[in-house]
């Protein structure tokens, strides 16, 4: 191997960091340092003349590491890596150094500081960057199949699109019903029509198309496998069916509430809000004259902190439809803050609130008190506004409750491996930049097993999820970052120790067949499989399963660099 | 009772004779009468060199990674500290229990041939033999014979031995031993030692870190110690230079405590070797109470418990924040 | 040359406060009990021990450090980049308490660090220094230096040897250097009372049963054996570790590193040991001694022919430190016995 | 060990942060964003999970003479690969308890969990941690060589 020959590139970033650090001061250590070969001052590493320096520099000066420090490789990364390999250098010869987010924007007090600072970092990325290798990428064939997990408005949305992109599609639902819930709702806002025409059609295209194969009811059994090769097996009534996927979506949708609070279940006149909708639905309702209705039952408090966002415009839509039925009744809703974002939303509560429904604000810690033996006969309430106590009759009173996570999320989640958040939820890999991606590659939520969502959301959240999810499959291909785990067999005692702490299986004992160590039990990595986290790597004892671009010996160079030794 | 030299040379002979193993790994007497050395024999006609007696400190069973490729079983002698090694050999893959036909012996302590010569007040040269008898040692000298309190003059690890009986083993000789009756608090000494100043904590190791040679007598005897190539031993990375202070043999003792955490199983067999009287037990030690107290964890118990390091529960202790 | 002896006595009493003064004079290493008894530095005669038989480490640290600085260098241009020698190369050292036998290693050093390749390390520190013996009458079972023709009661490898006959020391100087020692501290010591001779003869009557073992032939014994299993059933038996070579008082392997630092930096040597997979590791992978066996082997080859071929002595005083330490206990007077019967050929 | 009067006025702890991609580091990228002022003593060394960080690295940074060393990552239940934190945690608990015990003072060594949005978490993270070093001064168990 080439003895390193490494190239520094120094980022003002117009100010932003030269306004701060003392760049020139930076160039001059780096090119004192260890095999490093040039360095230079950029005004934006990150502009086309930048780039272009980092080509030609990499030619003149035949320079085989780069070291960029400029600002964050969580956005720039790609951008220098290109430029590298543009100019024939493999593009995990570059290091990157973060002075801007990490240095210069924090410590804009004490230019001398952040500028011993400056250097000291780029000391560690050019220890390390001395110790990269060049990485070939892991590729694999993608399954031109998905899998979509449930069969509400999200899955069927997501499955409808994929299908109609010309992909396979299994729908595994886990009710005898596509539609989901809301199969049990009465109307939906802000239109106020029956559910039943919008689900109806839908569930007719799906149950009519030609590339989706449904399985109802179905439960997934087991799922194993990466990006562009699961082997799934579900449960479809008592029999076991298997299947190939390339990409699974998970819109499993949530359920509601069932609240231990204002004696519900106790007192026949109160309903959850969903208990309300099978009611008028089934036209079981009954007389009614003064209507409560309580929000944020379950919801915002310690046990529970999220807002379940559609309580209180179910809440509104369920009182104008009160008034609607019977004009004379009282309705009152009461509620701690009112959810009613976007346009349409706001213009139907200023609607409803006109047609006469009467909203009072209650405190968390003055909670409404339901008064009554047999039936619920007033409740009780202290309204904030008017710093009063008011007693409201009551006949019916309807609790609007929060959607929380379905039971079996747990289990699902340690079958594909993917997370589950605060409250029970399915995380997704990036709240703002990857919103229906999971971090592991190949699997993609949407709808309300992620966070409790509106129709609307939900199949927009199924077409966003079926959109990324058909990348992959219409590649064909998939290309893995080659930060994966790699064994030397030389050195691998075979004890497992990696296999176990492996949280994605992608680890196996098996009989070496390289020459001269046939037949010795050797760790082995499956790349598809590995998502280069690297725990492997810390604890294996001597080094035998290594990160690559974070090996024993880069990370320790970076130490030793800090430290001062070289 | 416990077993004696006769009866291990019997069983092993016909061990050997039955076909039941090819190759054992024993005990002989070795340099003077305070001595033993491992003893490897080939065939049941040299049983007779085999001895058990409360000399046999060492923990035989790394040396079954030397038999991995020979034909038939090994036999090995194994005290209730050795067997669980055995276990975490097992755990970790390194020996086929199909394999090993293990030899378990109750044990009842082990001398301390420092300590004893020191109560005795005589050379080595004055001793004939030692025994065990119950509560004490029977210590035969060209003299005549003196009885020492076992408390006095067992091995360090042998007063807060809680496993003196074998977990795994193919036949049991002598009668197997719940308890030992000197046993108390596991820990004493390392929660003397706990509530020490930081200052006074750095002082007395790095005195104590500073007499090491560096010789790794104390790596390479560990049972549990099985890598091929030490991280210690690499060029690239290197994580100690060789050259002898007190910063890497700091790195070094400390890496090698944490290296074994969860599979050391206080054998002794560290503190034994260290030339130098490096209180190396009391760094494992440390560590296995931690591992006890913090996720309910012993080592070298049962071959199919998940290595303490490797798993987790969510509901873990978070001092973190 | 014929050795001028000079003799007098001191006190028992008067130990301490002699010590004293060589400390405050010299660089003193004398036996101090740490963990275990090793000779170190002391500032004072009440730090040292003479409650031991032989120290755990012997003397050769003094000369042949376990890590030793050969030179330091800056990056800094103004100050030049070339070497800088350890003040420490200066210091006249004087080692107190040391027994014949290791006195006697120190010769067999010689032949390496002044043989052909003179070690200016080495041999700085050698000249440096003052050898104080102690003669001993009361050697350990594993003690026999008389194998290879050293008397533990003499001071033929030190500049003055202390006898301990009981309420005194006798005081022999044997070379200038110790002569000139005991001149300098001339008010320490005392005319002969006329018994010292008897009384250490009556104390040598602790020696009389020592070990001593015929290696008059060992080297030519050892030549054929290279091929044989002999070594196989010892190899199995070592762990590798390094205590047979760290503590013998001939060892004398040693690496060379450099520690790198932002400033500047050191080149050090630092023990090595043959017993170590590393000490033969090539880069290209290959280990000519890849096994436990191939090394004890040659460890015991290097002592008792390879050395002997070179220089006429065989690599050993008999101090018995290796057998004493190793813990598999590996019998170095075994194998010799082996070896010399011509048993060790036979297996 | 060096003696304790050769501390200087002035003392400027050297502390180094394993950070972990996708909590931490994007934490401390969200604080630099948002231009969270901070004293300059800590230095980042990105890592893909918390979990890759051996206890080798740690003990060798200590060793080195470093003053602190911190590993940052995703808060329990929030890995982005599900669990290396968790295995982290526990690590980290034996380790920091086997360095108290061998006398470098507990808080030389910290996990603390700092999400991809707690930019003002990091921030306070680091200055506690640079407050409490400073307070105790070098790290003194090793004279450097």
């Amino acid at each position: 191997m080439a003895a390193p020959r490494i190239g520094v590139f120094i980022c003002h970033c117009g100010t932003n960091i030269g306004g701060i650090v003392d760049v020139p001061q930076v160039v001059e250590y780096a090119k004192s340092l260890p095999y490093v070969a040039y360095a230079e001052a950029n005004m934006y590493t990150c502009s086309e003349e930048g780039i272009s320096s980092i080509k030609n520099n990499i030619k003149e000066h035949n320079l085989n590491r780069v070291v960029v420090a400029s600002c964050t490789p969580r956005t720039h990364q790609p951008l220098f890596r290109n430029a590298c390999a543009d100019a024939g250098l493999n593009p995990y010869l570059f290091e990157f150094v973060n002075i801007r987010e990490h240095c210069s924007w924090i410590h804009m007090q004490n230019r001398r500081e952040a500028t011993e600072k400056a250097k000291e970092l780029v000391k560690m990325g050019i220890a390390k960057a001395r110790w990269l290798d060049a990485q070939e990428e892991f590729e694999s064939e993608v399954y031109p199949a998905a899998m979509v997990i449930g069969g509400g408005v999200a899955g069927m949305s997501a499955a409808l699109n994929l299908a109609n992109q010309g992909f396979e599609v299994h729908l595994v639902e886990k009710e005898p019903k596509l539609g989901g819930r809301l199969l049990k709702l009465n109307r939906i806002f802000p239109i106020n029509k029956d559910p039943s025409e919008l689900v109806e059609s839908i569930v007719k295209t799906v149950e009519g198309h030609s590339k989706i194969r449904l399985h109802m009811p179905a439960v997934v059994k087991a799922a194993s496998g990466y990006i562009g090769n699961f082997d799934i097996s579900v449960d479809e009534g008592g029999k076991e069916v298997s299947f190939k996927a390339g990409v699974i979506i998970v819109a499993t949708g949530a359920q509601v509430l069932k609240p231990e609070l204002y004696r519900y279940g106790e007192l026949a006149n109160v309903l959850t809000q969903l208990d309300l909708e099978q009611r008028l639905k089934d036209g079981e309702l009954g007389e009614f004259q003064n209507v409560v209705m309580i929000n944020c039952v379950g919801a915002r408090i310690p046990e529970r902190l999220y807002c379940s966002r559609l309580c209180c415009m179910t809440a509104i839509k369920n009182a104008a439809l009160m008034k609607e039925i019977n004009p004379e009744a009282k309705v009152y809703v009461l509620h701690r803050d009112l959810m009613t974002y976007g346009v349409e939303f706001e213009e139907y509560y200023r609607e409803v609130k006109e047609a006469g429904v009467r909203f009072i604000r209650y405190t968390p810690s003055n909670l409404p008190q339901v008064i009554g033996a047999e039936r619920v006969e007033s409740v009780r309430v202290y309204d904030e506004l008017m710093d009063m106590e008011l007693e409201l009759p009551c006949d019916l009173l309807v609790l609007a409750t929060p959607l929380i996570p379905n039971d079996d999320n747990e289990e699902l989640s340690r079958m594909l491996k993917v997370p589950i958040g605060d409250g029970g939820f399915f995380l997704e890999a990036h709240v703002k930049l990857r919103p229906v991606e999971f971090a592991m590659d190949g699997i993609y939520v949407g709808g309300s097993c992620r966070w409790p969502a509106d129709i609307r959301e939900s199949v927009a959240q199924g077409y966003a999820a079926a959109s990324r999810a058909a990348i992959p499959l219409r590649q064909g291909l998939v290309k893995v970052e080659a930060i994966t785990a790699t064994v030397d067999p030389k050195i691998c005692k075979g004890c497992g120790t990696c296999a176990l702490v492996c949280p994605f299986d992608a680890i196996e004992l098996k009989e070496s067949e390289i020459r001269g160590l046939e037949g010795k039990i050797v760790s082995e990595v499956n790349t598809a499989l590995c998502k280069g986290c690297g725990l492997c790597a810390a604890a294996c004892p001597n080094g035998a399963i290594q990160q690559r671009g974070f090996t024993d010996i880069q990370l320790l160079s970076m130490v030793n660099a800090l430290s001062g030794k070289r | 009772m416990k077993a004696t030299s006769e009866e291990v040379q019997t069983s092993v002979k016909k061990l050997f004779e039955d076909g039941s193993i090819g190759h054992f790994i024993g005990y002989e007497t070795g340099s003077d009468s305070l001595h033993v050395t491992p003893c490897f024999l080939k065939s049941g006609q040299a049983a007779s060199r085999l001895v058990w007696n409360p000399l046999c400190a060492n923990n035989l069973s790394k040396y079954l990674l030397d038999f991995k490729n020979v034909e038939g079983k090994v036999g090995i002698m194994v005290k209730g500290c050795d067997s669980r090694s055995v276990v975490e050999l097992l755990k970790e893959n390194q020996i086929d229990r199909d394999k090993v036909f293990i030899v378990g012996v109750p044990c009842s302590g082990i001398v301390d041939r420092e300590k004893l010569l020191e109560v005795l007040g005589i050379s080595p040269a004055e001793v004939v033999a030692v025994e065990d008898d119950g509560d004490a040692f029977l210590v035969t000298l060209k003299g005549g014979t003196q009885r020492v309190d076992k408390e006095k003059v067992l091995r360090g690890e042998c007063l807060v031995c809680k496993y003196p009986t074998p977990l795994v083993y193919d036949v049991l000789l002598g009668e197997a031993v719940s308890s030992l009756p000197w046993v108390g608090d596991d820990y004493s000494l390392i929660k003397e030692q706990e509530a020490l100043s930081s200052e006074e904590k750095a002082l007395h190791w790095n005195r104590e870190l500073s007499q090491c040679i560096r010789c790794y007598a104390c790596r390479n005897i560990c049972p549990v110690c099985t890598c091929p190539e030490c991280i210690f031993d690499k060029k690239a990375p290197r994580w100690i230079t060789k050259a002898n202070d007190v910063s890497e043999n700091l790195v070094y003792h400390l890496v090698r405590a944490f290296h074994v955490a969860g599979r050391c199983i206080d054998c002794g067999e560290c503190e034994r070797a260290c030339p130098m009287n490096i209180p190396l037990r009391s760094l494992n030690k440390k560590v296995e109470k931690d591992l006890l107290e913090l996720f309910d964890y012993t080592a070298g118990i049962d071959v199919e418990q998940q290595p303490p390091l490797t798993t987790y529960q969510v509901g873990d202790l978070d001092e973190f924040l | 040359m014929v050795r001028q002896t000079k003799s007098r006595i001191i006190e028992k009493n008067r130990l301490t406060e002699l010590l004293d003064k060589l400390a405050q004079d010299y660089y003193l290493i004398a036996p101090v009990r740490d963990n275990n008894v090793s000779f170190r530095r002391v500032g004072s005669g009440s730090e040292v021990t003479l409650d031991y038989i032989n120290p755990v480490l012997s003397p050769k640290n003094a000369f042949f450090p376990q890590t030793e600085t050969l030179f330091r260098f800056s990056r800094d241009d103004s100050r030049g980049s070339g070497t800088e020698p350890g003040a420490e190369a200066d210091r006249e050292q004087v080692i107190f308490g040391i027994r014949p036998c290791d006195a006697r290693s120190l010769r067999l050093m010689d032949m390496v660090f002044n043989g052909q390749y003179k070690d200016s390390y080495y041999l700085n520190r050698r000249e440096k220094t003052t050898l104080i013996g102690l003669a001993c009458f009361d050697p350990a079972e594993t003690c026999f230096c008389p194998t290879f023709g050293i008397d533990p009661a003499s001071g033929e490898d030190v500049d003055i040897l202390f006898s301990d006959i009981g309420d005194r020391y006798l005081v022999e100087a044997s070379t200038e250097k110790g002569a000139a020692l005991l001149d300098r501290f001339a008010k320490f010591f005392a005319e002969l009372r006329g018994d010292e001779e008897q009384l250490r003869e009556a104390r040598k009557a602790g020696l009389a049963g020592m070990k001593k073992l015929d290696v008059k032939a060992i080297a030519d014994k050892m030549a054929p054996l290279y091929e044989g299993d002999y070594w196989e059933s010892i190899g199995m038996k070592c762990l590798g570790c390094g205590i047979c070579t760290y503590l013998c008082p001939t060892c004398h392997c040693f690496d060379i590193a450099d520690v790198s630092l932002d400033e500047g930096g050191e080149r050090f040597r630092c023990w090595d040991s043959c017993m170590f997979p590393e000490f033969t590791l090539m880069a290209s992978g290959e280990n000519p001694r890849p096994n436990r066996k191939a090394r004890i082997q040659q460890r015991f080859f290097h002592k008792f022919k390879y050395f002997h071929d070179r220089n006429g002595e065989l690599a050993c005083v008999g101090c018995g430190r290796c057998l004493r330490y190793c813990p598999v206990n590996i019998d170095i007077t075994q194998i010799i016995e082996d070896v010399t019967s011509g048993k060790a050929g036979n297996e | 060990m060096q003696d304790s009067k050769e501390v200087q006025t002035e003392f400027k702890p050297k502390i180094l942060a394993f950070c972990c991609n996708w909590c931490a580091y994007a934490g401390a990228d969200l604080a630099g964003v948002s231009r969270f002022q901070m004293p300059t003593d800590v230095r980042v060394i990105r890592v893909m999970c918390s979990g890759r960080v051996p206890p080798e690295l740690i003990i060798r940074a200590l060793a080195n003479g470093l003053d602190g060393v911190m590993i940052l990552g995703c808060h329990p239940g929030e890995c982005h690969y599900s669990e290396g934190n968790y295995l982290t945690r526990r690590r980290a608990h034996v380790l920091k308890r086997l360095l108290s015990y061998i006398g470098i003072e507990p808080e030389r060594f910290q996990l603390r969990w700092v999400s991809a949005a707690e930019g003002a978490k990091f921030s306070a993270v680091v200055k506690e941690t640079t407050d409490k070093i400073t307070a105790l001064g070098p790290n003194r168990w090793v004279d450097k060589r």
